[in-house]
């Protein structure tokens, strides 16, 4: 793409890039979560691929791979993480610590340090996404390329 | 304060404008002018959802507006570079 | 017609199967099923609508107003992401299939027969 | 804790475990990765067993989610809000059959794939093909069911694609993929209209719920549309043989168990969920016309095929046209309760593990013969039983067993399917027996065609883990012929009155009273 | 042969509009126990302000780990089918 | 403070309008383009200081992050609307389609 | 061991008792059979159709159950011609299924 | 060193933009301690994967404040005003359907990608003209012109004092 | 027909008309394009009926991704659907 593209697409790479970290690490105060997020991140990538072609990144396939691997472990740890009681059990919640801060009923302006382990698991799924969407684009980018037979 | 409601009919414009510019997304002879029409549609929606935000009372759904407008940015670009010939 | 939101995710659906049986292009084959997915995701994103309901998220909500029913937003959530995995297998079979037969109309694209 | 009380959670979650960290094991070292996948296999299997017995001498388990405790099915007020897990006799049988097509897939995966051809990831695969159809067995939440249902199909397309360098098996895991994923929108939709009339999605509440107006009519129908079609009924069975024929041998014996798994949620849907009363004498009959039209259709198809798989493909879709005969007829009688009722469930649902072992065994012995020769093609292939003579015993084994001739597997549940089936009509009975008789002529020459007359080619026997996994599926047919009582007494009986009569205590063990 | 798909298509289509039209009436449902409890119960049990996150990740988790093995599923499966072997 | 919302989004509206008339009535890609791009940007960044003004004047956390927020998605607006119109001229060049009734083409000469 | 199927009873142990004795009423023929068999003259020739087939050849098994096919031919023409290979009439007797399981449920 | 300065920059850039979004959340707002550490924890990650591509060759000409002053003063002034301008415009050929398209060239002389990529932004929004493409090499600017006066005209007659505004920001 | 619902009606008819007419066209190019705006505006739709969670996944996957995905396997095979 001409330069006025690839300029623009790095300057919008951090923006990307934070709103992605926002909109999966208020996954549980604002409208978003893993998915959302991990989908807006992966279209970061799609921009870069897009913008600076897919040889670039090829050498990021492993990584990616790596990464996604990585959130879905990380994903069903914490699902194991309540198998004293029950699978899925959000041991975090509400008992205080780094995550349980209590909430109260009804309409508050939100903290972020509260919901147990939805934002852990928040997290692991946006990680898992992200991954998981961009090797999506960049697998289908790289099939049929200049090496690949 | 201001009544919501005046951001609600905006909004309505907003939606009329775009359900104007599917036509030119249907009748466009080539698969550029339909992708203006699109490039169009995303504008006008971002700004729908920005109003709506505003009309509902609630300021969480601005978010929404925010990923669409990046978002967008990222189809349009891949249908631009399948136009010419390049990807 | 008070239930037009039903109405047009049932025609959504309809379309997409128009789209099945009427067109002979395997991308078109994936585009109807996508059509199909949002059509059935409207349809349970609207059966949680609760009229004048606000979205169900306490941060900033208007006090005293109703929120719109939860469950269906988070089952459409897992069904639209499901649907973009779908989406994306098929298109790799459809490249891999375009690298065998150097073409993608339905009707030639079949030795696999009797 | 108490690792019994969270047996089928394990089963689902430590094979999904097991899948995710397999590529990371991966890249350490081959036979790292090799050893992790055998004790996920080991575990996942032990839990399924452990769970069937569980449930066999103990009644239904119920697992729900994230509650407080795994019994905490409901919450005050009397109604389930998280998904839950629940496992009757039937599940559990399911689970076994799966536990074994698991098994001998895995144990004929070890030499079967290659490294070259991307082993890791195959077997990735198969892992989440495995803890998809146990959940899809194990599951009590219907939303929680249809994602079941799209993990196996997706995986289980990806690895009908396998062979990618070839042609034809892209083509066929596209079309198994577009109609999959059709059933699955189907599935989805017919979910969401039972939520929007009743605001729930676990299966033992709607079915407490479910009144019968037009709209449950409706999603019954879509119901019944989506998973017919998983089940390769015949209208819309041309996936199975294309899939099943262009499937590697360790993917489609797994198929098979997610095709049985399909029609598990059939009985599901139509015994429990929508109370098997409310619709049954014209259900039933659709059940039954369906299913001797798909054992007529596959097994005329079958005589005119010239490939080795696909010919084993469509007896194997024949095969399911016996179990939807069978569980039909019981269902169309199910509002009288006669006595062949329960007989004809029991012939349908014994059938199923049956058919399980024998086709498992004849795909297996069809992958041999490819990796051995290269080719599918019975009119290019002959004289393999010079070289081949295990894999041959086997494949005749299980031909014959297909076929129903008396002393083996097939012969003891279709021998109840034509009983039952005589006193509901006596044409369903001679075409059942048409259909067998068919079936043996078919086998003959596929038997004939491949491993008798003069040597045409030299090749090479097949290695000893892919004879390990034939050697314990033909035991299991042998088995299953010689002492059929035992196991219908201890295995099929239970699963059969958990259908024909089960559905009360399904609803109490999960709603409690 | 072609009636027949098109007289099915349509059947099909007529009874999916006609379950529109009988559905209980859009904006008011009539069974919502379970969502009710949800609203009440879930910022306290969850501790999270947004209802549709708590029902994703922990009422409802189980199909959350679905879906991401779902998404896992598919690409592992578009590696496979676009990966490089030599046959 | 009523009056100038009124006003901008007026404003808004109109152009708005003006972008779908102009993508309508212009006769080529790049005269729609024209119109699409700059109407509904100058349109949608009235509309958006509309809400901006709402919400400064709303104040409190909620007005605060509703303008804030309308503000960062002003600035995407901002930079990825006129970027995605020149790529997509410059596709639409690219791929072949001339300038209708064009009094020069520079670029196709270069070529 | 056996099995009741409401109407009879059935067991493998006395379907094998009876395969043994047929067995060894067979082999009392074969034992009282002609002795001047010889392996490897043209008696152990196979015989098809009083054709004397050359050596080496397999009878492939697509030719056998010829005239079944061909009698059956209409039959099997007609259901060939449905299983087209086109993915689209695939999907289109889907949507045949779902309209019939419809319309069954619905009466 | 020019790495690491990367890195802390697209960080640090990358951490206001997180706290922008931030700024009203929760009762403490900016300035809660978790906002806080969840920003700088992002915005290491952040500064990662994006500080490679952000910088254009090691030019941190951007990080002059005046620059900043200049770009605000351009965008709320004159862009402003050609931007309102262009829209009249738009509107009276939408209305007449008075137009003299064609595609020119004109070559601004600018250097850096910045400073042409904001003309080229600028030209887009402004009356009459639009970006169609740019020469990587030589500089040269091709604008499709709604309504050509001249057909190889100067900079100034097409895109007025854009250039020296760019030029005076970004160079 | 209060104002959201005349909206909401409006916003549906434009996913019905962009999905008819991806079905529609012949250029497989122009029916993503129209698949991608049936999309946007059903995730305003989405926005509509007060479900901001999935307008957002539906705005990332169904405008951004599958458009990428789409037009990147359009582009590995061919643009013109063929009789």
């Amino acid at each position: 793409m001409s330069v006025v593209v690839r300029t623009i697409a790095r300057l919008l790479l951090p923006w990307v890039l934070a709103f992605g970290g926002y909109v999966i690490m208020h996954g549980h105060l604002t409208p978003g979560g893993g998915f959302q997020g991990g989908a807006v991140v992966a279209s970061a990538v799609a921009l870069v691929v897009i913008a600076f072609g897919a040889e670039g990144l090829k050498g990021q396939k492993n990584l990616f791979s790596f990464l996604e691997d990585l959130g879905a472990i990380a994903f069903v740890a914490l699902a194991f993480l309540g198998i004293g009681s029950t699978f899925f059990r959000n041991v975090l919640a509400g008992g205080g610590g780094l995550f349980g801060t209590p909430v109260p009923f009804g309409p508050n302006p939100g903290w972020l340090n509260t919901g147990g382990t939805l934002p852990l698991m928040n997290w692991a799924v946006g990680l898992k996404v992200l991954a998981g969407l961009g090797s999506v684009v960049l697998l289908l980018a790289l099939f049929g390329g200049k090496e690949d037979g | 304060m201001i009544g919501e409601l005046s951001f609600g009919v905006a909004a309505l414009a907003m939606v009329c404008f775009t359900f104007a510019s599917m036509i030119r997304l249907a009748i466009g002879p080539t698969a550029a002018d339909r992708a203006v029409a699109l490039d169009t549609v995303n504008t006008l929606v971002v700004a729908t959802m920005v109003l709506l935000g505003v009309a509902f009372g609630q300021v969480v759904l601005v978010d929404v507006a925010i990923v669409y407008a990046l978002l967008s940015f990222v189809g349009t670009l891949y249908i631009a570079r399948y136009l010419g010939g390049g990807l | 017609m008070g239930n037009f939101a039903f109405l047009a995710a049932m025609l959504l659906v309809g379309i997409g199967l128009w789209a099945l049986v009427s067109r002979r292009n395997l991308i078109k084959l994936a585009i109807g099923l996508s059509i199909i997915q949002s059509g059935v995701n409207l349809f349970l994103v609207s059966l949680g609508y609760v009229r004048g309901g606000v979205a169900p998220i306490y941060t900033y909500a208007p006090p005293g107003v109703p929120m719109v029913l939860p469950t269906p937003q988070a089952l459409t959530l897992t069904a639209i992401v499901i649907g973009l995995a779908t989406t994306a297998l098929m298109l790799a079979f459809i490249v891999v299939i375009y690298r065998h037969r150097g073409t993608l109309d339905a009707g030639k694209i079949r030795e696999l027969k009797g | 804790m108490n690792i019994m009380v969270h047996a089928p959670i394990l089963a689902i979650a430590v094979p999904l475990l097991g899948a995710f960290a397999l590529p990371l094991f991966a890249k350490v070292h081959r036979n790292l990765r090799d050893l992790w996948g055998a004790a996920v296999a080991g575990f996942t299997a032990a839990m399924a067993v452990a769970l069937a017995v569980q449930a066999f001498t103990s009644g239904i388990q119920v697992y729900t989610l994230g509650a407080p405790s795994p019994t905490d099915t409901v919450v005050a007020g009397g109604f389930p809000i998280r998904i839950m897990l629940v496992v009757d006799a039937l599940s559990a049988f399911m689970g076994l059959i799966t536990t074994v097509l698991g098994l001998a897939s895995l144990v004929y995966a070890w030499r079967f794939l290659r490294e070259d051809q991307g082993k890791t990831l195959a077997l990735t695969l198969f892992f989440l093909l495995w803890a998809g159809i146990y959940g899809l067995e194990y599951t009590g939440d219907m939303f929680n069911f249809f994602v079941f249902l799209e993990i196996t199909s997706i995986a289980a397309c990806a690895l009908v694609g396998y062979r990618t360098w070839e042609s034809r098996p892209p083509e066929a895991a596209f079309k198994t993929m577009a109609l999959y994923t059709l059933g699955g929108l189907l599935v989805l939709l017919a979910v969401g209209i039972l939520y929007g009339e009743y605001g729930a999605l676990n299966i033992a509440y709607l079915s407490s719920k479910i009144r019968g107006a037009l709209v449950d009519k409706v999603a019954l129908g879509l119901l019944l549309g989506g998973l017919l079609m998983k089940a390769g009924t015949v209208p819309a069975h041309m996936w199975a043989p294309d899939a099943y024929g262009e499937a590697p041998a360790q993917a489609a014996i797994v198929l098979v168990g997610n095709t049985q798994a399909s029609l598990y949620g059939l009985w599901r849907v139509l015994f429990t969920l929508f109370g098997g009363a409310l619709f049954a004498p014209q259900v039933g009959w659709l059940v039954v016309a369906l299913g001797t039209l798909t054992l007529l259709v596959a097994v005329l198809m079958a005589v005119i095929q010239v490939d080795l798989t696909r010919l084993i493909a469509y007896g194997a879709v024949s095969q399911i046209g016996y179990m939807l005969l069978g569980v039909g007829v019981g269902l169309t009688v199910l509002s009288g309760r006669p006595e062949f009722g329960l007989v004809a469930i029991r012939g349908g649902v014994f059938h199923m593990l049956n058919d399980a072992a024998t086709v498992g065994l004849l795909f297996l012995a069809a992958g041999a013969v490819y990796r051995a020769v290269g080719s599918k093609d019975l009119r290019a292939l002959g004289g393999l039983g010079h070289d081949l003579k295990w894999t041959g015993g086997f494949f005749l084994l299980g031909a014959l067993a297909l076929a129903g001739v008396p002393p083996l597997n097939g012969f003891a549940s279709k021998i109840l399917i034509y009983q039952s089936s005589f006193q509901l009509s006596p044409i369903l009975a001679a075409i059942a027996v048409l259909g067998s008789i068919l079936l043996l002529a078919v086998f003959v020459r596929a038997f004939q065609g491949a491993f008798l007359g003069p040597r045409l080619t030299k090749a090479e026997p097949a290695p000893l883990s892919m004879l390990v996994a034939m050697g314990a599926l033909a035991v299991l047919v042998i088995a299953l012929g010689l002492v059929p009582g035992f196991f219908l007494e201890h295995l099929v009986n239970p699963a059969a009155d958990a259908l024909w009569r089960g559905r009360d205590l399904y609803l109490a063990a999960v709603l409690g009273g | 042969m072609r009636w027949l798909r098109l007289g099915a298509l349509l059947l099909v289509v007529g009874f999916l509009l006609g379950t529109a039209v009988w559905l209980r009436p859009f904006g008011s449902p009539t069974a919502f126990e379970m969502d009710d409890y949800f609203l009440k119960n879930a910022q306290v049990e969850a501790g999270a302000n947004n209802v549709v996150t708590s029902v994703v990740f922990d009422y409802r988790g189980f199909d959350t780990l679905g879906e991401a093995t779902v998404l896992l599923c598919a690409v592992v499966g578009v590696a496979f089918i676009l990966r490089r072997v030599k046959p | 403070m009523n009056v100038l919302i009124y006003v901008f989004l007026a404003i808004g509206a109109t152009f708005n309008g003006l972008g779908a008339v102009a993508l309508l009535r212009f006769p080529d890609v790049y005269t729609r383009l024209h119109g699409a791009t700059k109407c509904t940007t100058f349109g949608s960044i009235f509309s958006i200081l509309a809400v901006v003004i709402y919400g400064f004047a709303k104040g409190g956390g909620e007005g605060g992050t509703l303008a804030v927020h309308a503000l960062i998605a002003l600035v995407f607006l901002l930079l990825t609307n006129p970027t995605g119109s020149h790529a997509l001229a410059r596709g639409a060049h690219r791929g072949g389609i001339r300038p209708f009734r064009a009094v020069v083409d520079r670029l196709e000469e270069r070529k | 061991m056996g099995l009741v199927t409401g109407q009879g009873y059935w067991t493998p142990l006395i379907w094998l008792a009876l395969a043994a004795g047929v067995t060894a009423l067979a082999w009392l023929f074969w034992s009282r059979g002609r002795r001047t068999y010889k392996a490897g003259t043209e008696q152990d020739m196979p015989f098809l159709s009083g054709e004397r087939l050359p050596e080496g050849v397999h009878v492939g098994s697509h030719h056998l159950y010829w005239g079944f096919v061909e009698g059956l031919k209409p039959i099997l023409d007609r259901l060939v011609g449905f299983h087209s290979g086109v993915v689209v009439d695939y999907v289109a007797w889907t949507v045949v299924l779902l309209a019939i399981a419809l319309v069954v449920v619905l009466t | 060193m020019c790495k690491a300065a990367e890195w802390a920059l697209t960080a640090a850039f990358s951490l206001a933009i997180y706290l922008l979004l931030v700024l009203w959340t929760g009762s403490f707002g900016l300035w809660s301690p978790a906002e806080f550490i969840a920003g700088l924890v992002l915005a290491a990650l952040a500064g990662l994967v994006a500080g490679r591509l952000l910088w254009e060759r090691g030019g941190f000409r951007m990080l002059q404040p005046h620059r900043w002053l200049l770009f605000l003063f351009y965008i709320l002034g004159p862009f402003f005003w050609a931007m309102a301008k262009a829209n009249l415009d738009v509107a009276y050929r939408v209305i007449t359907g008075r137009i003299r398209p064609g595609i020119v060239r004109f070559n601004p002389g600018l250097q850096t990608d910045l400073g042409r990529t904001l003309l080229a932004n600028s030209i887009t929004l402004t009356p009459g003209t639009l970006t169609v493409d740019v020469d990587d090499a030589t500089g040269d600017f091709y604008v499709h012109w709604i309504n050509v006066t001249a057909e190889d005209p100067k900079p100034e007659q097409v895109c007025g004092a854009f250039p020296t505004w760019a030029r005076r920001i970004a160079e | 027909m209060t104002l959201w619902t005349v909206l909401h009606i409006l916003t549906l008819l434009g996913v019905l008309a962009g999905a008819a007419v991806a079905v529609w066209l012949k250029d497989l190019l122009a029916a993503v394009i129209a698949l991608a705006a049936s999309s946007l505006l059903l995730s305003l739709a989405f926005y509509l009926l007060q479900a901001p969670d999935v307008a957002i996944a539906e705005a990332g996957i169904g405008a951004a991704l599958t458009t990428a995905i789409y037009v990147l396997a359009i582009r590995k095979t061919r643009r013109r659907e063929e009789g």
